[in-house]
């Protein structure tokens, strides 16, 4: 079968890999790439556990085809700590006990940072809608929610 | 909130420091079922059954074989014949669960697996296998399992339970019953009875992580597996049964594990991955896809209860009558005899009759789903008491009090009940603001309560002292909602050095002793218990040590605050640090094992209220407050009690308001996906506000109880109430969708 | 003397009889003396059900003592999620 | 599989008319699925975002344009495109979650032939056209016209679309969507409405549009409505009238979504609903567009 070679800069390198055409960017970053991060919960872009950011915007890297992502800037939650340096929702989900199993905690991570990077004082409906599209079946969302409302607090004060 | 018999000072029990897996959880390095990927390893898929009843005439495998990149075809024909083995049943229906033989029982039952050099070329040779069916006609529900001349799924299966026993075979597995005193009588003495009928569909544990294995076989016979579990012991012993090889030769390491809730309890993959293993003589990774978690996993069973309950005018339950039957899907085993043994067992009822069947029907086996049977029960009962309390005029936390069960309790399922902590539940859900805040136009408030016994069961556990002080605890529990943070705690308060000096690992099968699953809130109690134990025996070698090197009897060693003290203070203190770094000139490193069949488990209660707001146009019901009160014995890790009494809650959120299995006539599901199987998402909730009530287990050195089950249990009668309290309408029928929401007002209002 | 209460599942063994008074000092012993009392009760005992002796539920509890005037149910055993 | 990502229309409409068995998408939202679930199986996969028209959003004094394959995010996060069209906005922005916006479109959600589609009442009673481009040509086409069936459209399978045009509105104009979900988020509509209303200096109706989505095997016009709004303040009795139009419009399906009975009632409900937020809206955008 085909194989397409692919260049794109995830978390911050330059990374090419090869992929059939239509393999989803998911797999692609799971088995070409090593990056387990992001996780396949449904592959129909219902669950989020697969949330990426794709050229700044969130997306469900299920939903991508492999191709389509040449020449694309992503970001996976590998990518989300600095230098080792938690990023603040990653410490926030820690300290606010924001995750049980902690399979979906990869894209909710995602999701929030590109919530924040949007609206960096959401109130908590619009914290929870723009979670809406990640599902978590362990928290029911509280310790979530509150994990990304104390992070925007913490974000807006640096 | 927590309220305290007694403030025994812990130094860590009872806080909330972070998780010891956490930072890998939020950085992506956790590795959990599907992340494993091994040199050479090729990609299963499994071959799955249309029809929701067939007999299985011919598989043909050829075309799939013939495949360039194909390395393995099996089918049923593939693994031991169980029955001609004379397995005992249990093990036959997990064996043939697994894999089908002669018929398939449901739409999704596995037929044949291959394994290739690709994902997309196991699919296309899966594809390239030839099933031939005869289809069979079908029963989908306990009506049509139980109806004159249903069609049977199991020839020789005569109703268990039954004296004298039934001559002729049936879809039902078994019958239940539990009763006391005299129904008339009961009935008589009541002022109100109230009877309803409720039926609930089958809903799914609904785990994110679908169900991975890699299995890895070497020629000699053995295998490695990698499984995602509640349970790796479990998954070794379930394989080998299925393989037919002796457990020995099966080591399983558990990878973390993304959701289970009772639903990761059970083999589907492993033995297949082992065998396309050994066929290939290559490493095999299975994956499910999400249609086939839904259609060929967990659920937890569809019912029908009827409840007929009787009260005096000042609110004594005099009577109780609880008929119900529950699918178990294509194998006997729902959960019916726990339902039958918590339906009413919160309350002190003088005349009981409680009647159970378990019947089984062509739907995927039904799995643990989080205090399994007690929640279909609880919506039935719950949702009868709030219709007495309302025809008698009475609070509904009033009547509840009136009749909770106490220490001394005659159960309705045996025995007196030990201390519990029921009534506090109900007493801290009454003093809470949120009971008399005011209410908006079209809302309206419901309460109810819900009982589960927890469990016990055999646990393992090592301490290793490490040189420099710190210790390694490892127990054979796959930690689901964050258990090795309260294995953690407990070692820390035990041993005396900091939370942080502790390390919590999950062993594999050959590396910690038998441990039984995650699974009947068992784990922080009995896992737990294994740990203390453990630590206790390293406390006594440590004391010994520092008698040894002061030269003194050991009874003059106190250990306190992680160092040994002499009792009259004639020594310096030696510290663990100073200990450990000595170990070899003392006897050698510092370690043990403590392995036990726990005891002392305590029942768990959980009483909640919450206020939902009815669109009267649409039917839509959405929630606006939620309060649940648990008690949790002792809180060890108060932010993952926490948690799961509001995972708990939120899924019984879910039961109540949307979640089902969808089944066309055919017997196929039309919903498999989370888009239309509609677990609640962040904005249809509220926060999940939790009061953790603290009433010691008498029975467990922290007073542990299980916390994990029992917040499922009250939602769906809480909400049912709080609709009824909104709108006037009771609805009966799980999920209470808009569109039943909607139907029942049009009738109110004809 | 123990005093051994029967479920109404477990009394299509017992001829209906609901409860009766056993001399056993552990379990093992208890259900050894069921069963010459209410023979094959012992088999399903031993196969399919945990023990609550005085309110305290437990599991494969063949060698648990059983205190003399102890109250003690049979129960199924029960699977948790 | 073969994925292709043409750079412009032409190469697209080469492309697609020397492969028979091509198949374009733009946020691949429904075709992954699609795919996975074995209801398609194209040989060629034709990415439309590549090419400039597809993704944009333009206004000029007579109408916006939108390219069919840009994402719905573009459209909720511009500010002036949703001060005038709230309707089309939040359809836009009820289509998934933030993932899904990222990548679903208006011509996706339009061409996937789905009579639940979201945007496609919100698009329709603000008289949306939609500008095919194929072998033969570009024509222009009412958005109404496009799908003539669940899962078919009135297009070749050589065509595709490449942009829609929406007429600026009026002063005194308003437009709204609402949706029936079980949950609040992540479902497909089980009744969609979208309404306009256009206002007379009086503050009566001077024109209306009413369309209701998932209640018949295509997006469906409620005329009776609209007919009964003209004149009126959108009072009581008009709007019985409105909400009992919009029921007898319905031809729906007992699905897994939802019973023909509750469509038909909730149908009335929303629109209803829907007119009221129009109007509102109409009357606070005073010539001020």
């Amino acid at each position: 079968m085909a194989r397409t070679h692919i260049t794109t800069v995830i978390n911050g390198d330059e990374v090419d890999f090869l992929a059939e055409d239509s393999t989803s960017l998911l797999n692609a970053l799971r088995d070409e790439v090593g990056l387990t991060g992001a996780k396949e919960g449904c592959g129909t872009g219902d669950c989020g556990a697969c949330s990426i950011l794709l050229d700044e915007r969130v997306t469900c890297s299920c939903l991508v085809f492999a191709p389509e992502a040449n020449g694309a800037n992503i970001l996976t939650v590998e990518g989300l700590a600095d230098a080792g340096e938690l990023h603040p929702l990653q410490q926030c989900f820690l300290e606010g006990a924001a995750l049980q199993c902690g399979i979906c905690t990869p894209g909710f991570l995602i999701a929030a940072k590109a919530l924040l990077d949007k609206n960096p004082d959401p109130t908590e409906t619009e914290i929870r809608y723009a979670l809406a599209g990640n599902l978590c079946r362990c928290t029911g969302y509280d310790k979530i929610v509150r994990a990304v409302q104390e992070a925007a607090m913490q974000m807006r004060e640096q | 909130m927590a309220i305290t018999e007694e403030n025994p000072g812990y130094k860590w029990v009872g806080t909330r420091p972070i998780r010891p897996d956490g930072l890998d959880k939020v950085t992506g390095k956790a590795q959990f079922g599907a992340d494993l990927t091994l040199p050479g390893m090729l990609f299963g898929k499994v071959v799955r059954s249309p029809h929701a009843h067939a007999r299985i005439l011919s598989i043909d495998t050829s075309a799939a074989e013939s495949m360039l990149g194909v390395k393995a075809v099996i089918t049923g024909s593939d693994f031991p014949d169980l029955v001609a083995n004379g397995a005992h049943p249990m093990a036959i229906d997990v064996s043939h669960n697994a894999i089908a033989r002669d018929k398939v029982l449901y739409e999704g039952h596995v037929v044949a697996a291959v394994a290739a050099t690709t994902r997309e070329l196991a699919e296309a040779a899966a594809k390239a296998v030839e099933v031939s069916y005869e289809v069979l006609p079908h029963v989908l529900t306990v009506d049509e399992a139980m109806a004159d001349n249903a069609p049977l799924l199991h020839e020789g299966m005569i109703t268990k339970g039954v004296d004298p026993a039934p001559d002729q075979p049936s879809n039902i597995a078994s019958r239940i019953v539990h009763e006391r005193g005299d129904l008339e009588q009961g009935f008589g003495e009541a002022e109100v009875v109230v009877e309803r009928e409720f039926t609930t569909k089958p809903v799914h544990q609904g785990y994110i992580e679908p169900h991975a294995a890699v299995a890895d076989a070497n020629s000699d016979g053995r295998a490695n597996i990698w499984c995602s579990s509640q349970g790796h012991f479990q998954m070794r012993a379930d394989t080998a049964s299925v393989l037919g090889v002796s457990q020995g030769t099966l080591k399983v390491t558990a990878a973390e594990i993304g959701g289970g809730f009772g639903g990761k309890t059970v083999i589907y993959l492993e033995p297949i991955a082992v065998r396309l293993s050994q066929r290939a003589g290559r490493p095999v990774k299975l994956v499910m896809d999400r249609d086939e978690v839904f259609r060929a996993t967990g659920p937890t069973s569809g019912t029908r209860i009827k409840v007929k309950m009787g009260v005096s005018n000042d609110g004594k339950l005099t009577a109780a009558e609880v008929w119900m039957a529950f699918e178990a899907g294509a194998y006997a085993g729902s959960p019916v005899g726990a339902a039958g043994m918590t339906v009413i067992a919160a309350y002190d009822i003088p005349h009981f009759l409680v009647e159970g069947y378990d019947v089984v029907c062509n739907k995927p086996r039904v799995a643990a789903y989080r205090a399994p049977g007690a929640p279909m029960a609880a919506f039935a009962v719950e949702s009868v008491l709030d219709e007495l309390a309302r025809s008698i005029g009475m609070d509904p936390i009033d009547l509840r009090l009136a009749n909770a069960a106490v220490e001394g309790t005659q159960a309705s399922y045996g025995p007196k009940f030990p201390r519990i902590g029921f009534v506090e539940t109900l007493e801290a859900i009454k003093e809470h603001p949120n009971y008399t805040a005011e209410l908006g136009p079209n809302q309206g408030r419901g309460v109810a309560a819900g009982f589960w016994f927890n469990a016990g069961m055999n646990s393992s556990a090592t301490v290793h002292i490490n040189e420099n002080g710190t210790a390694t605890v490892v127990t054979g529990s796959p930690d689901i909602g964050g258990s090795r943070q309260s294995m953690a705690l407990m070692a820390a308060e035990e041993l005396g050095i900091p939370y942080e000096s502790i390390k919590p690992v999950v062993a594999d099968t050959e590396t910690v002793g038998f441990t039984d699953v995650t699974g009947g809130s068992r784990v922080t109690l009995a896992t737990g218990a294994a740990v203390v134990d453990a630590c206790r025996i390293v406390i006594e070698d440590l004391r010994a040590r520092a008698a040894k090197t002061w030269d003194v009897e050991v009874d003059q060693v106190e250990w306190v605050d992680g160092q040994a003290q002499h009792v009259d203070g004639s020594q310096p203190p030696l510290s663990l640090d100073a200990l450990a770094a000595k170990s070899g000139r003392t006897g050698g490193p510092i370690s043990a094992n403590a392995s036990l069949n726990a005891r002392g488990v305590g029942a768990a209660f959980s009483t909640q209220v919450c206020d939902v707001e009815v669109d009267p146009e649409t039917g839509v019901t959405r929630v606006v407050r939620y309060l649940t009160a648990q008690d949790a014995g002792r809180a060890i890790s108060p932010d993952y009690v926490e948690g799961q009494m509001q995972g708990g809650v939120v899924q019984g959120i879910g039961w109540g308001l949307n979640e089902e299995y969808v089944h066309d006539q055919n017997g196929n599901m039309e919903n498999p996906s989370f888009l239309d199987y509609r677990m609640p998402v962040a904005s249809d909730l509220p926060m999940i506000e939790c009061c953790i009530v603290e009433v010691p287990n008498p029975a467990h050195p922290y007073g542990v109880r299980g916390v994990g089950e029992v917040g499922i249990v009250p939602p769906m009668a809480a909400l049912g109430n709080a609709i009824k309290d909104a709108t006037g309408v009771r609805l009966t029928d799980l999920p209470m969708t808009p569109i039943k929401v909607l139907e029942a007002l049009n009738e109110q209002s004809d | 003397m123990a005093q051994v209460h029967f479920s109404a599942g477990l009394r299509e063994f017992t001829g209906g009889v609901s409860q009766v008074q056993v001399e056993a000092s552990n379990v093992r012993r208890l259900v050894a003396a069921l069963d010459d009392m209410f023979p094959g009760i012992g088999e399903r005992l031993s196969e399919g059900s945990s023990v609550a002796i005085d309110g305290e539920i437990l599991t494969d509890a063949e060698f648990e003592s059983v205190p003399d005037q102890a109250e003690v149910h049979f129960l199924d055993i029960l699977q948790g999620g | 599989m073969k994925y292709a990502a043409p750079s412009s229309v032409e190469e697209a409409t080469s492309l697609l008319s020397s492969s028979p068995s091509a198949q374009v998408f733009a946020g691949a939202t429904d075709i992954v699925p699609q795919i996975h679930g074995g209801r398609q199986a194209p040989e060629v996969l034709v990415d439309l975002k590549k090419i400039d028209e597809l993704v944009s959003l333009t206004s000029d004094d007579k109408k916006w344009t939108v390219g069919a394959a840009t994402p719905t995010v573009e459209l909720t996060e511009n500010q002036a495109f949703s001060q005038e069209f709230p309707g089309i906005s939040e359809a836009a922005g009820l289509i998934g979650s933030d993932q899904i916006q990222s990548r679903s479109s208006l011509g996706g959600n339009l061409c996937n032939g789905s009579p639940a589609a979201d945007s496609v009442p919100a698009m329709m009673v603000n008289g949306t056209r939609a500008l095919i481009a194929g072998p033969k040509g570009n024509r222009l086409v009412d958005v109404s016209e496009v799908v003539t069936g669940p899962g078919q459209t009135c297009l070749d399978s050589d065509e595709f679309v490449v942009e829609f045009e929406i007429d600026r509105a009026p002063s005194l104009t308003g437009d709204a969507y609402l949706r029936m979900i079980p949950r609040t988020e992540m479902d497909i509509a089980v009744v969609g409405a979208g309404a306009r209303v256009t206002l007379a200096e009086d503050g009566t109706i001077a024109a209306a549009a009413l369309a209701l989505g998932a209640v018949a095997p295509t997006v469906v016009r409620v005329t009776a409505a609209e007919e009964a709004l003209i004149g009126t303040t959108a009072d009581e009795d008009t709007l019985a009238v409105v909400a009992a139009a919009a029921s007898a419009v319905c031809n729906p399906i007992d699905d897994k979504r939802g019973t023909i009975a509750y469509r038909e009632q909730v149908a009335g409900v929303l629109a209803k609903r829907a007119v009221l937020i129009a109007m509102e809206r109409a009357q606070q955008r005073n010539g001020d567009v």
